[in-house]
């Protein structure tokens, strides 16, 4: 599966890129999946998603609190620490 | 009539005179128009500017959502919300949301609900430039903020 | 520093920006505004104007003791409120109310503190002149309103 | 005791007068004192001040929820329905 992955604030800067498209293993399935994929592509990913509860998951521009969720049909996935809008 | 939120993600400044005269002109059933602008602060003169990074395709469609649940919750007459981004100097507007209703408790109550859903699910990160130079400081999340959204569930 | 309010009793309309602009101009340390700004309703079409008769002497001491009292308790930076008197036609300004804070939740509580006293305390009285030559209904007091002055104590 | 009687809205059409100064009888103390005496000056003063809850009392521009209060050293004392203002 072949999806296209965001990257903002501080996630963008230590991962040094503001989206890239990944070819996925089939054994990805669900967010939870995809987050331990993340920690396997080396150092700075690996600092980066090894804290996962405060990386924030959205799908095709959707909030996914649930990280159970299954990733099928996601042509976009983005990845940021909790928002400070407002 | 179904009421459609004025949602916009700029760059620019805007004018909550222009935005509330938008909203109410020819209304003449809205009794109460509630704003909120939230203003850049300089934290005690060492902030020379905060830098506003957003995510574009996720934001207006995010804002909209809460915004239609405010809308339904408190039969309200019309929301406005204007979030810019971008690089912000201390004094200067970074959000605006208007609500307008018949009564006036719905527009306090739906002006509010907005603003906490904007501070926690929007998808807005603040960068700070500080007086000195220094430039990297991402603002941190605030528990309270998670903890204000709460008490509309 | 000792925050002065803001009060007028004024027959003149408002401009919602230039009272925000007076209350935060050169105020970097102000992180959030919220206006309320209540308007005269047609009521269905009805209505050709609301009369406000006010008593003088008393109703900008009362507004101003009520707005010292948010002041201080919320730890706001500033606080305007303008009530206008005489007749006034549907889709005009009848009151406007901003309280600045750095944090958004004292901002909102102030606002709506003064606007639940303004409609119980604050001596103003509406009387309706319909669009059928009629004049002379004075607008009954709400028990809603004296209901929504309680959550304060 | 002289003082000055001040009336609005309803009170001031029914009264037929915005404001007069009276000389109060020696007897006349408290609010309520005051509020029973305004009854017994002609029918229209029986008619508005007979349900005395709805009328509220300002003394020196301060409101006086309490009919006990003294109105000794009151230079204004103003009477009024319930405001509807806002």
């Amino acid at each position: 599966m072949s999806v296209k992955l965001l990257y903002f604030s501080w996630i963008r800067e230590r991962l040094d890129r503001t989206d890239e498209t990944v070819e996925l293993p089939q054994t990805v399935l669900t967010v939870g999946d995809l987050l331990n994929w993340q920690k396997t592509r080396g150092e700075e990913f690996e600092n980066v998603f090894q804290h996962d509860k405060v990386v924030r998951v959205a799908i095709n521009q959707e909030h996914v609190d649930d990280r159970g969720v299954k990733i099928e049909g996601a042509h976009e996935i983005a990845f940021f620490p909790p928002m400070t809008g407002g | 009539m179904t009421i459609t939120p004025d949602i916009r993600i700029q760059a620019e400044d805007f004018s909550i005179e222009a935005e509330v005269k938008k909203l109410t002109e020819d209304h003449f059933d809205i009794g109460a128009v509630v704003t909120f602008s939230g203003l850049c602060r300089d934290e005690g003169g060492t902030l020379n500017a905060l830098e506003l990074e957003h995510y574009p395709a996720m934001a207006e469609t995010e804002i909209r959502r809460i915004a239609e649940t405010a809308i339904k919750r408190w039969s309200l007459q019309g929301i406005t919300a204007i979030h810019r981004y971008g690089k912000i100097a201390p004094g200067e507007n970074i959000v605006l949301v208007i609500a307008a209703s018949p009564h006036r408790q719905a527009a306090f109550d739906g002006a509010n609900f907005l603003m906490d859903f904007l501070k926690t699910r929007a998808p807005f990160w603040k960068k700070e430039h500080g007086k000195d130079g220094t430039i990297g400081n991402w603002v941190d999340a605030k528990d309270a903020d998670d903890d204000a959204l709460k008490r509309w569930e």
